[in-house]
């Protein structure tokens, strides 16, 4: 389809993945640009979330690679996956819900400052001033402050998810994949994330984000990549896709 | 070859008890989500029905001889069994199957004290951590087998088997091979014939009731089938019963074989959580395979010949086949994924 | 868990109150009949265990069922170094933990590659067969079932080079010639290890290390998404417990030269668990706490007998006593199992979280300011983890 | 007699203070003299002396614990003139009056070994170094046996020794300050050998099933060299892991073996269990060889036989001591015994209630709790009146000579408690044998 790109961060080629007898994804090819936001939707069961369980290490691909930045993430752990720059929000939220919120946003940050394993057991976690507040600042962006050391497990939903955001934004990815980062949250609550995850763009963060709510998508997106039966059907700016007749064939005229 | 017949005898015979007494220990986990330590104590409560039985059917007629005494100077007892005395004939038929007859005691009693148990205490932790569930069961059954012990005293007590079953039998003459060469007791091959038959009850239950079906898939989401209107913790209950039921059968009915005292219950604690860890945490028919499996190859493992080979691998095998199954199986031989893995 | 931010001063108060209880111990425990040497030494060393075996179950939530293993793997080497190097209890202690360290790592390299029972069903099945093996067939090594013993003829080389006199007597492990290691310094000896234990706990708590343990009990996908790799991190636990529980088994051969196989028994294994659960999974305290309850009621409620407790009653009229005494008799002497069972089940159906749980309460009771949850000063009990 | 051989070391002052300390938990103590007025540990000071009884009280022999109890509350019920003497008016000779020892009424505490080694030492120290205890005994196995008497001889305390049958607690584990008055697995050999070959002829095969442990291995060399000195033959020697439950898979090889007698060298649970699963397999049916097939325990205890239950009937073995006995100090402890509690005394009730009153006649004949003094007194001492005929403690490993009693299962029991008929006594002189065999260093009588 396209050729390679100078500014191609990711790049998901030709990705083939069956179960059992099930194709879930066939024949994926993706370009992702740095500094873009790319939107992937499509119906129910597109494989969308299978794609990125693909990208991130948790399911093997069939056939086929995922190569981020020139390294081939194919075959890789999911921690080495993130040490190399890919970070995930999930579609439902993975916290440390025993940890407090600003706790949660720490150990990232470590994660990324000492590597996927230290042993620094005799220094105390209060000495770790720069991480904390680093960590602060974060939960600030997120609109978090107040409930800092709250235990995460105490979280709403909604915060949960945020907090979740500010998670993997402390790590600074290069590429940060959201899976449905708005689910179940109030009109309210998505128009403040929405806003956050702006102003991240402008920080030039790599994103992938796969969206139900086509406000979200059409807010956010540079580019859409539109997921049918375990294929891309259309690929392109947001009046692209909305215009296309396939897409409104197989999804918008479905959805709306 | 005749040697390694009779192991495998050995093995079925093992792998049937190891069996029966995995089935109601991941029954429990499957439905109810506990880890039940006091498991092996239900299955010694059932050997001390048939202690009960006989006790109170050798309950003894003392008459006191005025012409003999005792080396300590007391008049000498003459006891009779009251039964004997009362029925005669009949008396000592009673007598003679008490096991059997025990276990007409031991279901009513052992689902009485199963329920008990699940309505007053352990439906309190089907939210707590394993670990507490493992404190309580745990401290449940150092209680129950020290009442016990209270009242039977520490040593074994040999309950014997109906005399016509008491000798072994002619396997191999059966089989048209030369007579004494494989012989084996007929207390053991009923063991196994009564294993088989519990095993099959159990399943056949779960299959074809609509109660079975019910905690079927209460075992596979409880949430949902909460969710549809039905009351899933009084057949979870139920379940508990029928699991302490099948412990204590088959405590009942291994008293011939192993003259139980109150301790039994710890010594098949650990080896039942092997066999259903092995056999995958959860899973019914697992925790037969495991049963079977980890009998015949401990039987097969303690044959000279191989412990000539590997000293102490008859120490040992049931660990050791645990730890290969579970690298090469992670969640046992036929474990469902996220199974007590948190 | 704020606990961890506002830390040094409140942990260097705990610390000092620790020490100061664990020194004072031949004191406070007197009115409980429990100030002897041994039972003292006992409860230093069931600390150290306790705290140890914390550090894995409390911290990452993976329940090893199988830790007497390197309790004995410590013993077995301490003795060892005693037949035939030297008496001193340092370079035994130092072996042992080692050895056992090294035998963790082993374990821990394959039993971790499972998770929850099925974890736990691998320690157990490594611990047995340890076991088993060591009560048979390496009876050459272990002594089998008597356990392993001093001996007049044993080399000691390093002892005999200095010119050790052989009085015809067996020698007691010493602290370079000066203090013996049984009695009363045998029990401060194991007192300055406890402290030592408890201290580098402590740290353990409240570092970022500590933190990412309990991030891995707490969501262990999450870690792996976080760019951790959490093996290295269980099985760093894995063996710092497993060293704590060497040095405790060698510790148990300094103040007491024997090492048995029974050490290494399930039940053995099991006993530290609930010592940890009874006490507080997760807390720093609580299992230590642990650990002397269940080794107070093994050693004083079970040399209750009748002829004491008819002593003890002596002032009720003559059938009362009778009957208090046979009711009593039930949960002491040859019944203090039954007191230990019912105190399991009691613990824990009205205090989860443990002792500690107990304790907080009581305070709470008296901070009247205190809301329910108002202040968690300790972690608070680990909310059941979803299944 | 000087109650001090020499003076206190200076190691023994320090820990004379050092309990000090315990004992009164503050510090001043230590300028105290009282600290130092200690010539050994544990001397009494006021008008009792404290024995320490050491038995399992949980696990499978708790049963056998609680027998061991009442002995010894007997014997010290005895000691201090209550009750009716029992072998106080048998022993010969003797040198207590029934009036305490040394003029101090004799006290006692007791404390749980659960079987385990760890268990026991913890129970034993907490009786030597909190209550006191001057004396330790009891115990039911022998691993636990030699654990103790280790600890005892660091401590300085006398142990006598209860019920255990391995040749290594007077063999190779030998103590100065350990005492054994049960026989041992080299006496059951010996005794039970002879009658083997006239009861079995000696044309034999046997097959051997052995606990895995120490007591095991020494129980089967000792048949194995019994029976092959008869001329008999050793088919197999199986060693099955302890507590193994279920011994089917080690029983049916002895089937088809070409062996005759099985000999099972086990105890407790394990010989209850063995018993019983190797009958249900037909063993005593069979004819191998022409001959009828024979099942041999080498050792018995009734408590264990009631277990046995109707299994044990016939079956030889060999025992320390029965209640049957008709000599006059066996019958004036069942009297005793029987009427205190009921029912007659176990073997293993027996050993401990002899032990208890050896020890304090040795005392009272030393003139002094002083522990060398008292071993002293107890080595090479004769004695007779207390079951089994004279008697012989042997200065050189510490183990009584006594006759030994070969057992079968009575066949047609009077009573629930008479399930074994002595065959034999066996004569003390053909137990008898050299102390050199078994090797082991009894160690010094002073202990720092």
């Amino acid at each position: 389809m396209t050729t390679e790109k100078d500014n191609i961060v990711l790049h998901v080629a030709d990705v083939h993945k069956t179960f059992g007898g099930l194709h879930a994804l066939s024949d994926i090819d993706l370009q992702i640009e740095e500094g873009k936001t790319h939107a992937i939707i499509g119906p129910n069961g597109a494989g969308k979330s299978t794609l990125l369980n693909v990208v991130v290490g948790r399911l093997a691909p069939t056939r086929g690679a995922v190569v981020f930045d020139g390294q081939v993430l194919t075959g890789k752990q999911p921690h080495e996956i993130n040490q190399v720059g890919v970070a995930r929000v999930f579609q439902t939220p993975e916290i440390f819900p025993d940890l407090t919120v600003i706790q949660n946003v720490m150990a990232p940050a470590f994660a990324r400052r000492d590597g996927s394993f230290t042993l620094n057991f005799f220094k105390s976690i209060d000495d770790e001033t720069e991480i904390r507040e680093e960590a602060e600042h974060m939960l600030e962006d997120v609109g978090m402050t107040a409930s800092k050391d709250m235990l995460a497990g105490s979280l709403s939903r909604g915060d949960k998810r945020r907090m979740e955001l500010a998670m993997c934004l402390i790590q600074h990815p290069r590429l940060l994949l959201l899976d449905e980062p708005t689910a179940g949250m109030s009109r309210h609550d998505t128009n403040t994330t929405i806003d956050l995850l702006k102003k991240i763009k402008e920080r030039g963060m790599t994103k992938v984000i796969i969206e139900h709510d086509m406000h979200v998508v059409f807010s956010l997106a540079d580019k859409i990549s539109v997921l049918a039966g375990g294929r891309i059907i259309a690929e392109g700016t947001p009046e692209e896709v909305r215009n296309n007749p396939k897409v409104q064939e197989a999804y918008l005229g479905g959805a709306h | 070859m005749d040697a390694i017949f009779l192991q495998f005898l050995n093995g079925l015979d093992k792998g049937g008890a190891y069996a029966l007494i995995a089935l109601g220990l991941t029954l429990v986990f499957g439905t109810l989500g506990v880890v039940n330590f006091a498991h092996g104590a239900l299955f010694m409560l059932g050997a001390f029905c048939a202690v009960t039985v006989r006790k109170i059917l050798t309950l003894e007629m003392i008459a006191t001889d005025p012409e003999k005494v005792t080396a300590w100077g007391t008049p000498l007892e003459i006891r009779t069994p009251y039964v004997e005395a009362w029925f005669g004939d009949f008396g000592s038929f009673m007598v003679d199957y008490s096991v059997p007859f025990s276990i007409l005691l031991a279901i009513p009693v052992m689902l009485v004290i199963g329920i008990v148990m699940e309505r007053g205490l352990i439906k309190h932790f089907y939210r707590r951590p394993h670990a507490e569930q493992i404190l309580v069961t745990f401290g449940l059954a150092i209680v129950l087998q020290e009442i016990i012990k209270h009242y039977f005293g520490a040593n074994p007590i040999p309950q014997p088997m109906p005399s016509v079953v008491g000798g072994a039998a002619d396997i191999g003459a059966a089989m048209g091979m030369d007579p004494n060469v494989i012989v084996y007791p007929w207390w053991r091959l009923i063991y196994f014939a009564f294993s088989v038959v519990v095993i099959g009850a159990v399943f056949a239950f779960l299959q074809f009731t609509t109660f079975g079906m019910v905690v079927r898939a209460g075992m596979a989401d409880r949430e949902t089938v909460g969710l549809i209107g039905i009351d899933i913790d009084k057949r979870f209950t139920a379940m508990f019963g029928l699991a302490a039921v099948v412990a204590g059968m088959a405590g009942v009915m291994y008293t011939p074989l192993l003259p139980p005292d109150y301790h039994l219950g710890m010594d098949f604690l650990v080896l039942s959580f092997v066999v259903v860890v092995v056999g995958g945490m959860g899973s019914l028919p697992g925790a037969v395979a495991a049963g079977f499996l980890l009998g015949i190859l401990q039987s097969l493992a303690s044959m000279t010949e191989i412990k000539a080979i590997i000293p102490g691998i008859d120490q040992i095998i049931i660990y050791l086949v645990a730890v290969i199954i579970l690298l090469v199986r992670p969640r046992g031989l036929l474990g469902r994924r996220g199974v007590m893995e948190s | 868990m704020n606990a961890l931010f506002s830390m040094s001063r409140k942990d260097v108060i705990t610390f000092v109150l620790f020490a100061a209880v664990v020194l004072l111990m031949p004191i406070w425990l007197q009115p409980f009949g429990a100030a002897y040497p041994d039972l003292m030494q006992k409860f230093a060393i069931f600390g150290i265990l306790a705290i140890g075996f914390n550090v894995l179950f409390g911290l990452t939530g993976y329940l090893s069922f199988g830790h007497a293993a390197f309790l004995g793997v410590g013993s077995y080497t301490a003795v060892w170094t005693f037949k035939l190097f030297s008496m001193n209890p340092i370079p035994a202690l130092i072996l042992a933990v080692v050895i056992s360290g090294i035998f963790a790592l082993a374990i821990g390299f394959v039993s971790l590659r499972r998770s929850g029972i099925y974890f736990s069903i691998l320690t157990l099945a490594f611990a047995q067969m340890s076991y088993n093996l060591a009560y048979s067939v390496l009876t050459p090594i272990t002594n089998g079932e008597t356990g392993l013993q001093l001996t007049l003829d044993d080399p000691r080389i390093v002892d005999s080079a200095f010119g050790g006199v052989n009085d015809g007597s067996l020698p007691v492990s010493n602290l370079f010639g000066l203090v013996d290691m049984s009695g009363i310094s045998g029990f401060y000896f194991c007192a300055v290890f406890l402290i030592i234990g408890f201290f580098i706990t402590q740290r353990i708590f409240a570092s970022p290390f500590g933190m990412m343990l309990r991030a891995i009990k707490s969501n262990q996908t999450r870690m792996n998404y976080t760019g951790f790799n959490t093996r290295p991190y269980t099985l760093t636990a894995f063996v710092i417990s497993g060293m704590f529980a060497g040095l405790a088994g060698g510790l148990m051969a300094v103040t007491d030269p024997l090492a048995g196989a029974e050490r290494m028994q399930w039940t053995a294994s099991g006993e530290i668990v609930l010592m940890t659960i009874l006490g507080g999974v997760g807390t720093l305290i609580g299992p230590v706490v642990g650990a002397w309850l269940i080794k107070y009621f093994e050693n004083i409620f079970s040399s209750f007998n009748e002829s004491v407790l008819h002593n003890l009653f002596s002032f009720l009229p003559d059938n009362v006593e009778s009957f208090v005494v046979s009711v009593t008799s039930m949960f002491v002497g040859e019944g203090w199992h039954l007191t230990l069972g019912l105190i399991f089940v009691l613990v824990v159906t009205f205090l989860p979280g443990g002792m500690m749980e107990g304790f907080r309460r009581i305070g709470s009771l008296f901070n009247r300011d205190g809301g329910d949850k108002a202040k968690p000063d300790e972690p608070a009990p680990a909310p059941a983890p979803a299944e | 007699m000087s109650e001090r051989k020499d003076g206190p070391s200076r190691r023994k002052v320090l820990k004379g203070a050092a309990a000090g300390l315990v004992t009164a938990g503050v510090a001043p103590t230590i300028l105290t003299s009282s600290a130092f007025g200690q010539e050994y540990r544990n001397k009494p000071m006021g008008d009792t002396v404290t024995l320490g009884f050491n038995v399992p009280q949980t696990g499978s022999y708790a049963d056998e614990g609680a027998d061991e109890l009442r002995a010894f509350q007997l014997a010290v019920e005895h000691l201090n003139g209550e009750g009716d003497g029992g072998m106080l008016n048998t022993m010969q000779p003797k040198s207590l009056g029934g009036n305490g020892v040394l003029g101090k009424k004799v006290a006692y505490v007791t404390g749980d070994t659960q079987t385990k080694s760890d268990a026991a030492r913890a129970s034993a120290k907490r009786m030597i170094e909190k209550d006191g205890a001057l004396m330790i005994s009891g115990g039911s196995s022998s691993g636990v046996a030699v654990a103790v008497q280790g600890l005892c001889q660091e401590m300085g305390t006398i142990f006598m020794a209860g019920l255990t049958h391995s040749n290594d607690t007077t063999g190779k584990d030998k103590r100065r300050y350990g005492f054994r008055h049960f026989f041992n697995a080299y006496m059951s050999g010996a005794a039970l050998g002879p009658v083997l070959g006239q009861e079995y002829g000696t044309d034999r095969r046997a097959y051997h099933l052995t606990a895995d442990y120490t007591w095991g291995w020494t129980q089967e060399e000792s048949m194995r060299n019994a029976t092959e000195a008869l001329g008999w033959q050793t088919a197999e020697t199986v060693k099955t892991p302890v507590g193994a439950g279920d011994f089917s898979q080690y029983i049916t090889p002895v089937l088809n073996s070409g062996a005759d007698v099985l000999i099972l060298n086990h105890y407790g649970r394990d010989m209850v269990n063995s018993l019983t699963q190797a009958i249900q397999f037909g063993l005593r049916d069979k004819q191998v060889n022409g001959k009828d097939f024979q099942i041999v325990v080498p050792l018995f205890s009734r408590l264990m036989a009631q277990g046995a239950g109707e299994n044990i009937k016939g079956i030889l073995g060999s025992a320390n001591w029965n209640w049957s006995l008709q000599d006059a100090g066996s019958q004036a402890f069942v009297k005793s015994f029987g009427a205190k509690y009921g029912f007659p005394p176990s073997m293993a009730a027996h050993t401990c209630y002899v032990q208890t009153l050896l020890y304090a006649d040795a005392c009272e004949r030393a003139g002094t709790f002083y522990p060398p003094e008292v071993i002293k007194a107890l080595e090479g001492w004769d004695f007779d009146g207390m079951g089994n005929g004279p008697t012989h403690y042997r200065a050189a490993d510490h183990q009584c000579f006594k006759d030994v009693l070969v057992v079968r299962g009575n066949e047609n029991p009077t009573s629930q408690f008479d399930l074994l008929n002595v065959v034999q006594q066996t004569p003390r002189a053909q137990v008898e044998y050299d102390p050199a065999i078994f090797g082991g260093d009894l160690g010094p009588y002073e202990v720092s």
